[in-house]
C-alpha cells in the first residue's frame, strides 16, 4: 500500500521525460523545493519509482537514469545513515549532480523567455522578389552525370533513422547491476544489519527494486521513529517492529 | 509606430512596387494621411543609402543612385560566381524529385536552404510557385531553360532517373513522419 | 555619400545577412572605420521601419518587429512558430553561451541533442560551424533567422543576457573542474 502523495507522484507519465535531468528537477520543483542533497533525499525513492516504470525502453536510455539513480541512493543512504562514509569519488559525485541539475534548471528557466519570445513580434527579411529572374545563368558544373551524382550523395549521407530518440551515456549499465552494487555498498557500511532476507527473495529487476526502495523506506520511517529496527546479532534478520497499535507497518511502500 | 515607418516596413518587406492604393487599404487610411506620410519619409530618406521611388500610382525602395555603378559590378560579380556545392545538390534534389517544397529540401540535405534556392532562382536554373496542393507552401521547379541546357526533354531522361525519383520520395515521406512520430517532437 | 549609406544601400540589395569581411572588401574600410558606421546606421535605424540585426560576423535589415502581425497576415507563406521542449531547451543553451558544442548541449541536457540539433539546422534556426579554438569539433550557433523569429536585433537584447553570461561562464569553469576530478565522471 502506498500513501496517497507517494501514489499521485508515481503516476507522473515517465514517458514525458527526455531524460534523467528533465524527471528529477520535475520532482524537485513539484515538492517547490531548492536543489540541495535534502531535496535530492526526499525525492529519491520517487525517481527509483519512475525509472523502474520505463520498463523496457531502449536500454541505453534507460542507463543515463540509472546513473543518476545510483547518485540519488547514495544521497539518500547519506541522509539517513549519518555514519556511512562516502569516498572522494561519491562525494564529488554528489556535488556534481547537484550543480548539473541546477545549470539544467537554468537552462529550462531561460527556455522560457525563448517560449515568451518566439514568434511574437519578428523580423522579416525582404520577401522573395519576382523581378529577380533576370536572365538564364547556368553553370559549366550541371550535367546529367553530375546532378545524378550529387542526389545519390545527399541520399546517402541521411542518417537511417533520424528521429530516433536516444540518451547520451557514457557506460550502460543495467538496473540490475546498479541494484546489486548498491546494495552490498550500502549493507556493507551497515554491519548492524543484515539485509539477506530482503534481497534473497528479489529475483526480477522489479524485485531489486522494491526492495531497494522499501529498504529505503525502511530506514526512513527508522528515522522518524515510526518503526522500530533491532537486529540481535551480525547477519541476522533485521526485526521491524511496529509500536504497538499503529497500523504503519502496512504503509512502508513495496512491502 | 507611426504611418512613415509602417510604409517604409512594408515597402522593405514586398521588395517591389506597391500601389498606393493597395498601401492605403493595409495600413487603413486616408489616401491625404497616406500622401502626407509618403512625402515625409521621402524626403527622410533623400540622403541615405535606401530610397523612396514613386512612379505613377506605385511607389517603392530602392538603391540610391550614387552607389548604383557599384551594386551592378557586385550583381555581375555575383552572377558569374561558380554555383556552390549546395546549389548543385539541392538543384538535384529539384530535379529527381520532380519538383520540391523547401521543407522536403531542408528535410533531405539537413539545412535549411532559403538562401540557396534564392541563388537558383535569380539565376532562372528553378521556378517558384505556389503548391497546388498547398497554398501556403511553395514548390520549386526545374525552369524548361534548365532542361533545355542539359539537353533533356523530359526529367526521366535524366540517369537513373526511376530508381533515384523512388528512393528521393521514399525518403522524403520518411522524413516527414518520422518530424512527426511522437518520438521526434524533436523540431 | 558617406559609408553608413553606403552600408545600407549594399545591404538592401543583398536582401540576406552579409559578412562583415566582405562588406569591408567592398567598400575598402578598416574594420575599425566599418564598425563605427554600422553602429551609426543602427542607431539612425532605431525609430524607423527598418532594423538592423547584428550577429557576430554578420549583419542584415529586416522589419520593425513591431508591424510583425501585419505582414504575418500578408505573408503567403506559413510559418513553423511551433517548438517543442526539447528545442526550447536546446536553442536556450545555443542562445544564452552564444555557441555551443553538441558535447555541450548533452552534458547540459543529459540527453543525446542530435536529433533536435538536426530539425534545427533544417528549420534555419541554427547554423553549424567548425569551432574556431577547436577545427576538430562543429559549434552550432544562433542563425539569423532565429534572433529574426524572436524579434531581437542582436544577443544581447535577450531577457537576462547579460546577467547570465557573466554567471553561465562562472559556472561551466566550476562544473569543468568537478568533471575533471578524479572518479567524478558520472553522476
Amino acid at each position: 500500500m502506498e500513501t496517497e502523495t507517494a501514489h499521485n507522484h508515481y503516476n507522473v507519465k515517465t514517458a514525458a521525460f527526455q531524460g534523467p535531468f528533465a524527471l528529477l528537477l520535475s520532482l524537485v520543483e513539484g515538492r517547490k523545493l531548492f536543489i540541495n542533497d535534502v531535496s535530492l533525499a526526499e525525492v529519491t525513492e520517487d525517481y527509483i519509482k519512475h525509472v523502474n516504470a520505463l520498463g523496457e525502453r531502449d536500454p541505453a536510455e534507460v542507463s543515463s537514469f540509472i546513473v543518476v539513480a545510483a547518485t540519488l541512493i547514495l544521497i539518500k543512504s547519506k541522509s539517513l545513515l549519518p555514519n556511512l562514509d562516502l569516498t572522494d569519488g561519491e562525494e564529488s559525485d554528489i556535488v556534481a549532480l547537484e550543480e548539473r541539475l541546477r545549470q539544467y534548471q537554468l537552462y529550462t528557466r531561460l527556455a522560457g523567455n525563448v517560449k515568451a519570445l518566439f514568434g511574437k513580434n519578428m523580423i522579416f527579411a525582404p520577401e522573395g522578389r519576382k523581378n529577380d529572374v533576370l536572365v538564364f545563368l547556368p553553370d559549366e558544373a550541371i550535367t546529367k552525370e553530375s546532378m545524378m551524382t550529387f542526389a545519390r550523395d545527399a541520399l546517402g549521407r541521411i542518417p537511417k533513422k533520424v528521429f530516433l530518440s536516444e540518451v547520451e551515456v557514457k557506460k550502460v549499465i543495467s538496473i540490475d547491476e546498479m541494484i546489486d552494487k548498491l546494495t552490498e555498498r550500502i549493507t556493507n557500511s551497515l554491519n548492524k544489519i543484515n539485509f539477506k532476507e530482503f534481497s534473497g527473495r528479489a529475483v526480477s529487476r522489479e524485485e531489486k527494486v522494491v526492495v531497494i526502495v522499501s529498504f529505503l523506506a525502511m530506514l526512513e520511517l527508522t528515522r522518524q521513529g515510526i518503526i522500530h529496527v533491532t537486529q540481535e546479532n551480525n547477519f541476522e534478520d533485521i526485526i521491524m517492529e511496529k509500536p504497538s497499535g499503529d497500523e504503519s507497518w502496512d504503509h512502508i511502500p513495496g512491502l | 509606430m507611426n504611418l512613415e515607418s509602417k510604409i517604409e516596413a512594408l515597402l522593405f518587406w514586398k521588395g517591389e512596387p506597391m500601389p498606393l492604393k493597395k498601401l492605403g487599404e493595409i495600413l487603413k487610411v486616408s489616401p491625404g494621411e497616406l500622401i502626407e506620410a509618403i512625402a515625409s519619409l521621402k524626403q527622410n530618406l533623400a540622403e541615405r543609402g535606401i530610397v523612396l521611388i514613386e512612379k505613377e500610382d506605385d511607389i517603392t525602395l530602392g538603391t540610391n543612385p550614387e552607389i548604383s555603378s557599384m551594386i551592378e559590378e557586385l550583381q555581375k560579380e555575383e552572377l558569374n560566381k561558380d554555383l556552390s556545392k549546395a546549389s548543385l545538390e539541392t538543384l538535384s534534389i529539384i530535379l529527381y524529385k520532380n519538383g520540391a517544397s523547401r521543407a522536403d529540401i531542408d528535410n533531405i540535405r539537413g539545412v535549411n536552404s532559403s538562401f540557396t534556392l534564392r541563388a537558383l532562382s535569380v539565376r532562372g536554373l528553378v521556378e517558384r510557385r505556389l503548391d497546388e496542393a498547398d497554398q501556403r507552401r511553395y514548390v520549386y521547379k526545374p525552369s524548361m531553360e534548365l532542361l533545355a541546357y542539359m539537353g533533356i526533354a523530359s526529367l526521366d531522361e535524366l540517369p537513373e532517373y526511376g530508381d533515384i525519383n523512388a528512393s528521393i520520395e521514399a525518403t522524403a515521406k520518411d522524413l516527414e513522419e518520422q518530424l512527426k512520430a511522437p518520438d521526434g517532437s524533436n523540431a
